[in-house]
């Protein structure tokens, strides 16, 4: 257990050093996957909820496919977007491959399914109750739409708490479609595979448990303003 | 079924080296032998932890060190294999011309064509950078221009010289392994300096009494035996022997204390 | 303070007469709705009766177009019902409230079709004077006590002063006096022209309200004639029956 | 868009080929996740239900840790799990590094605070509707947890999907405690990887397309028996 | 049929004399429950009456121990009430069903306490029988009408045969011969020993069930008293305002 308490000495260590190379790190991974889980909730929480009020043919296979892609593999997505980015693919001329746009590209393709698996749940155990309501009221499903976002707003942030969780976390993707180049495109978890890589577990775990650290922040941060707006409106 | 543990490079590993040499050796012996493939430093410490029988690395001052601390009881050299330096078949810097790799990154700085390095304190990294050192240019200042350090290993660092059309460095066995290589060619090669040792270590029994030592021994001894090192020397990629065997002499050797 | 018609269009589709047609509905092999046939013309207040389970609320959701027939024909002057239309309001027996406020609750069914957003205060204001909420506007509907729900419910399907009103079982927990403003404002709306069709257990408020009523039972049509006979000399044993308070043990399937 | 082509025909011939070793890392890949992912709801499921129900100091916090720790880094875990399993370590006697116990130790310990906080937040919305009722009924917390897992069976699903998706999908942590054996714990997204590395992206792509074909497929039959059970209970 | 007192263990905390000394509850800054002090002591029915929102609700909900009183006490024969407690049942005016069946809801409710398997079916079969229930046992829950919904409700606060119950609103939503069944249903029980706390709007059945009427007003106790002097010459004007259907327009708080 030694390893673990010289990890955290170290963790401690970088953080009151506020050492320039890590802020910066720091700061590209919370840019790319704050960035990557706002795209994925603009797209997910409308297509969660579709999904849940449309019935239109083929509904079943998507939220099949949706299912099933909150599996999709951080590599295989970082590979089919290094395909496309790269100099002889469709959107080659963009110049975007190995920037941090790359990243934030890949990592909506990885979590706009598990936001939009989750709110389509969410919603669908709501529209239970309200839908003939709703309904009665004279609501449209475009309007039944929104309206169950907002009633279940509370709910549907767990999803985007996975969402964050995966995008945050995810290393395989942001590798590929990145590069991990210092100073370019090298956050956290690129980070932490290249230490591991050099066999320097110690500052691998002082890392991760830094990153640990940074999710349980924003988390927190995220859930009192939560808690607070549930006060407040109940 | 009885097995050994080895833990190695993933350059190593990527050749195919291995999985040409093992059913051979399982064929003789009934040992299996199981590679973990990860970067040298992590190769080492496995080995350290007692999570590996037997190391094969290529980075001979932490093979050194790794022997003084008593972690390992006995290296021998294996093979060797070589650096060559890949680039986009333009060559702008023109590397294709000169005979000493240090003038080739020379040329390459000199017009700050874009190149990829491992930057992972990988051998192959610290053997790039004795070679910029000869140059008497301070790479680190370009760091994040146009050097850039991928902080990978060696596929993904070919990965990222391909899409960004840039220089690397790396060894001759992941190079002819590689397929995504699109514009990428091999420009400079057979260089002396860019010549990479080969060792295998034993981990010292004594520390860690599950260590399979007599398997791992065996293993150690047929690769340095004339049949491993001829099996090294038939190794081929596409007809390019890849791995020259010179297992003559012991480099440095402990008793088990 | 009422002005009816003035809210909203509502001359796209018409209202009466509601015509129904051998309307049959079955869910999972029962059949819930048999072959009922009506017609309800004049503007005044429609009482659906019979006892628990007979397909009132059934009758009410298919008529709102929250039921799609199985067979028959719904039709408000020869247009098939849509829950969407702004002329025809309904409250359901189990209301759902959203989780706002009293007031926002309203106002949200006001902006669900095109009302002028200067109108939304006076609209609000009259539906909350009416139904006795105005004090209690900006608490949480949710921890409102059941009477003040169903006030809620009944507030909600009148901020949109509809031509035709549909209200399940709208005063089943009503204290007296309240049942007695909700039964006012039924008496009132009517008068001003809003065709109300409603059910109840309370055969004292159908008496009260009834211009005609319509009979129900296991499904089947049973009656339907003017509140004055049906109460005097109803022409079936089963109503009679029903109006005595009596258990109505005959089997109609079998 | 040639690769991708290119990638499915590939993919196509080597399921058809029905290739021994590639059946055998399927095999362990679904092993693996599915074993793990039971192991995680066991856990999880009863963890998040009663984080939902039981008020207890210091809830706040395991919730927030919770959601947090659905970003816990794949290579993070893989460390600690292998610091742990190492021979060195405090579970080394039992020699389970590089098997596959140990890459379902490490992903239990990755996808339990998925299913935990997805099982909370289902389980709190449905509180919502059941509490007073079973309360009043007579119900004691712990008899009130089951009542509520049991009625929300069915949206409780999407949340062991999601947790399954990041089993079936993650290389981080079954790379470093698995070691990626060829014939030992050689699964789908260490092949995948090992592809990658060495450039044969067009293989690698081919892997990705049948793994994402396995996870349609697993969560296809699950969500056909979800929905014959539904069916059947309503 | 009944047989009280033989299904699970009651013994282990009283039942009557319930006293209520002092109640207080409030929530979010209002005062819901205002100085309410009480003794019911006799085995028969209480009603207790007043207009929406008066506090009825809360009153039995504190009784039942689901509201926690912010000052007083209430206890039964000198125990706080437990909702686990068996010998007391209670039944919301908004019942929440399980996604299971009619059948499966009353097996739940046995299966909450210990009641010995080989009793189920013999007490499943008594409440689905005397509420009416036993044709549609395998309906599911959700889908039953507002009635029959509400008959399910109290066939499950009425399986145990418990000792008291607890009744919000029982036949609020049900047909004029279902409301009969369920009053005669009362009388048995109450006749049997099991004490009956209800509320209800319907002044008629306050009238033919009470034994004394608990009368609230804005969370105040204004007279508990018999029925027959509550319904005769009720002391207070506000009472009296009450059983006439007037609007109580009186407000306490000022
Ligand atoms: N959680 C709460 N927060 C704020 N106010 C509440 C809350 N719960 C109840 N109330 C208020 O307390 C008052 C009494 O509620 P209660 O449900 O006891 O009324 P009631 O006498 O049962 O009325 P009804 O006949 O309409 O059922 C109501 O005005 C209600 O709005
Ligand atoms: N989705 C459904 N599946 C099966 N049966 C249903 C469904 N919906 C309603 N029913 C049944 O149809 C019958 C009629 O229901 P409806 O709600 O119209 O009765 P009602 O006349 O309004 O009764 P109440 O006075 O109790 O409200 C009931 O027996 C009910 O159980
Ligand atoms: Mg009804
Ligand atoms: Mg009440």
């Amino acid at each position: 257990m030694n390893d673990f308490s010289h990890a955290f000495s170290k963790a401690l260590q970088l953080i009151i050093q506020l050492d320039p190379a890590l802020l910066e790190i720091i700061g590209l991974s919370l840019r790319v996957s704050i960035t990557a889980v706002l795209i994925a909730s603009i797209i997910g929480l409308p297509l969660g909820a579709a999904l849940a009020l449309y019935k239109f043919y083929g509904r079943g296979i998507i939220v099949a496919l949706l299912n099933a892609f909150m599996g999709l593999p951080p590599v295989v997505v970082g590979l089919v977007v290094y395909l496309i980015l790269s100099r002889s693919g469709p959107l080659g001329v963009l110049g975007l491959l190995f920037t941090p746009t790359a990243m934030i590209i890949a990592q909506v393709c990885l979590i706009t399914p598990i936001v939009a698996a989750l709110t389509r749940q969410t919603i669908l155990d709501a529209n239970d109750e309200y839908h003939e309501q709703l309904r009665a009221l004279g609501a449209k499903a475009s309007r039944m739409m929104k309206t169950l976002l907002w009633e279940t707003r509370f709910s549907l942030m767990t999803g985007v708490f996975a969402g964050f969780g995966r995008a945050i976390a995810e290393v395989g993707a942001v590798l590929i479609v990145g590069g991990n180049i210092n100073h370019a495109t090298r956050v956290m978890t690129t980070a932490i595979a290249l230490e591991t890589r050099k066999g320097d577990i110690e500052l691998a775990l002082a890392l991760g448990i830094i990153l640990i650290t940074i999710s349980l922040i924003v988390t927190s941060l995220v859930m009192s303003a939560r808690h607070a707006a549930y006060q407040y409106h109940s | 079924e009885p097995f050994i543990t080895l833990s190695s490079t993933t350059s190593t590993d990527n050749s195919g080296l291995l999985d040409y040499l093992i059913p051979k050796f399982k064929n003789k012996t009934g040992i299996d032998v199981r590679v973990i493939a990860v970067g040298t430093g992590r190769a080492l410490l496995l080995g350290e932890r007692g999570d590996a029988d037997i190391v094969l690395v290529h980075h001979k001052v932490s093979e050194e060190k790794f022997i003084e601390k008593g972690f390992g009881i006995e290296r021998k050299d294996v093979m060797y294999n070589d650096y060559v330096i890949v680039g986009p078949k333009q060559d702008p810097a023109k590397i294709k011309q000169v005979k000493k790799a240090a003038k080739a990154f020379q040329l390459i700085s000199k017009i700050q064509s874009p190149f990829i390095s491992r930057g992972d304190d990988s051998g192959t990294h610290k053997k790039e950078l004795e070679l910029w050192s000869l140059t008497g240019v301070n790479i680190q200042q370009y760091s994040g221009e146009w050097y850039r350090e991928a902080g990978a290993g060696m596929g993904a660092t070919l990965n990222i010289a391909n899409g960004m059309s840039a220089y690397t460095m790396s060894d001759r066995g992941t190079w002819l392994s590689f397929k995504n290589r699109d514009e990428l060619t091999l420009l400079f090669e057979n260089d002396p300096p860019l010549f990479n040792q080969y060792g295998i270590i034993l981990v010292n029994p004594e520390r860690h009494a599950h260590i399979k030592h007599k398997e791992a021994k065996l293993f150690s001894d047929w690769l340095t035996s004339n049949e491993g090192q001829q099996a090294i020397a038939d190794f081929t990629l596409e007809g390019q022997q890849l791995f020259f065997p010179n297992a003559q002499r012991e480099i440095a050797t402990a008793e088990p204390h | 303070m009422l002005h009816t018609n003035t809210i909203v269009d509502m001359s796209s589709t018409g209202a009466l007469p509601l015509q129904i047609t051998n309307l049959q509905i079955a869910k999972k092999g029962n059949l819930l709705l048999n072959e009922v046939s009506l017609k309800i013309e004049s503007n005044d207040v429609t009482i659906v009766l019979g006892p628990n389970g007979a397909g009132k609320s059934l009758l009410l959701r298919a008529a709102h177009g929250l039921e799609a027939p199985n067979k028959g024909t719904i039709k408000w002057n020869a247009h098939q019902p849509e829950p969407q239309h702004a002329w025809r309001s309904y409250i359901f027996q189990k209301p759902v409230l959203l989780r706002r406020s009293v007031r926002a609750n309203l106002e949200y069914v006001l902006s669900l079709h095109d009302v002028n957003k200067s109108d939304y205060d006076s609209l609000i204001s009259a539906a909350l004077e009416q139904t006795g909420l105005s004090k209690i506007a900006d608490r949480n509907a949710r921890v409102l006590s059941g009477g003040e729900q169903q006030r809620l419910n009944i507030a909600r399907a009148w901020v949109l002063q509809p031509k035709v009103m549909l209200l399940d079982e709208p005063t089943a927990e009503l204290d007296p006096s309240g049942t007695a403003v909700i039964e006012r404002l039924i008496e009132t709306i009517a008068q001003q022209g809003t065709k109300i069709i409603m059910t109840t257990h309370d055969l004292g408020q159908a008496h009260r309200l009834a211009n005609d009523i319509i009979f129900l039972h296991q499904g089947c049509l049973i009656e339907h004639t003017t509140a004055e006979k049906f109460f005097e000399h109803a022409e079936t044993k089963l109503a009679r029956n029903f109006i005595a308070g009596e258990l109505l043990t005959e089997d109609l399937s079998t």
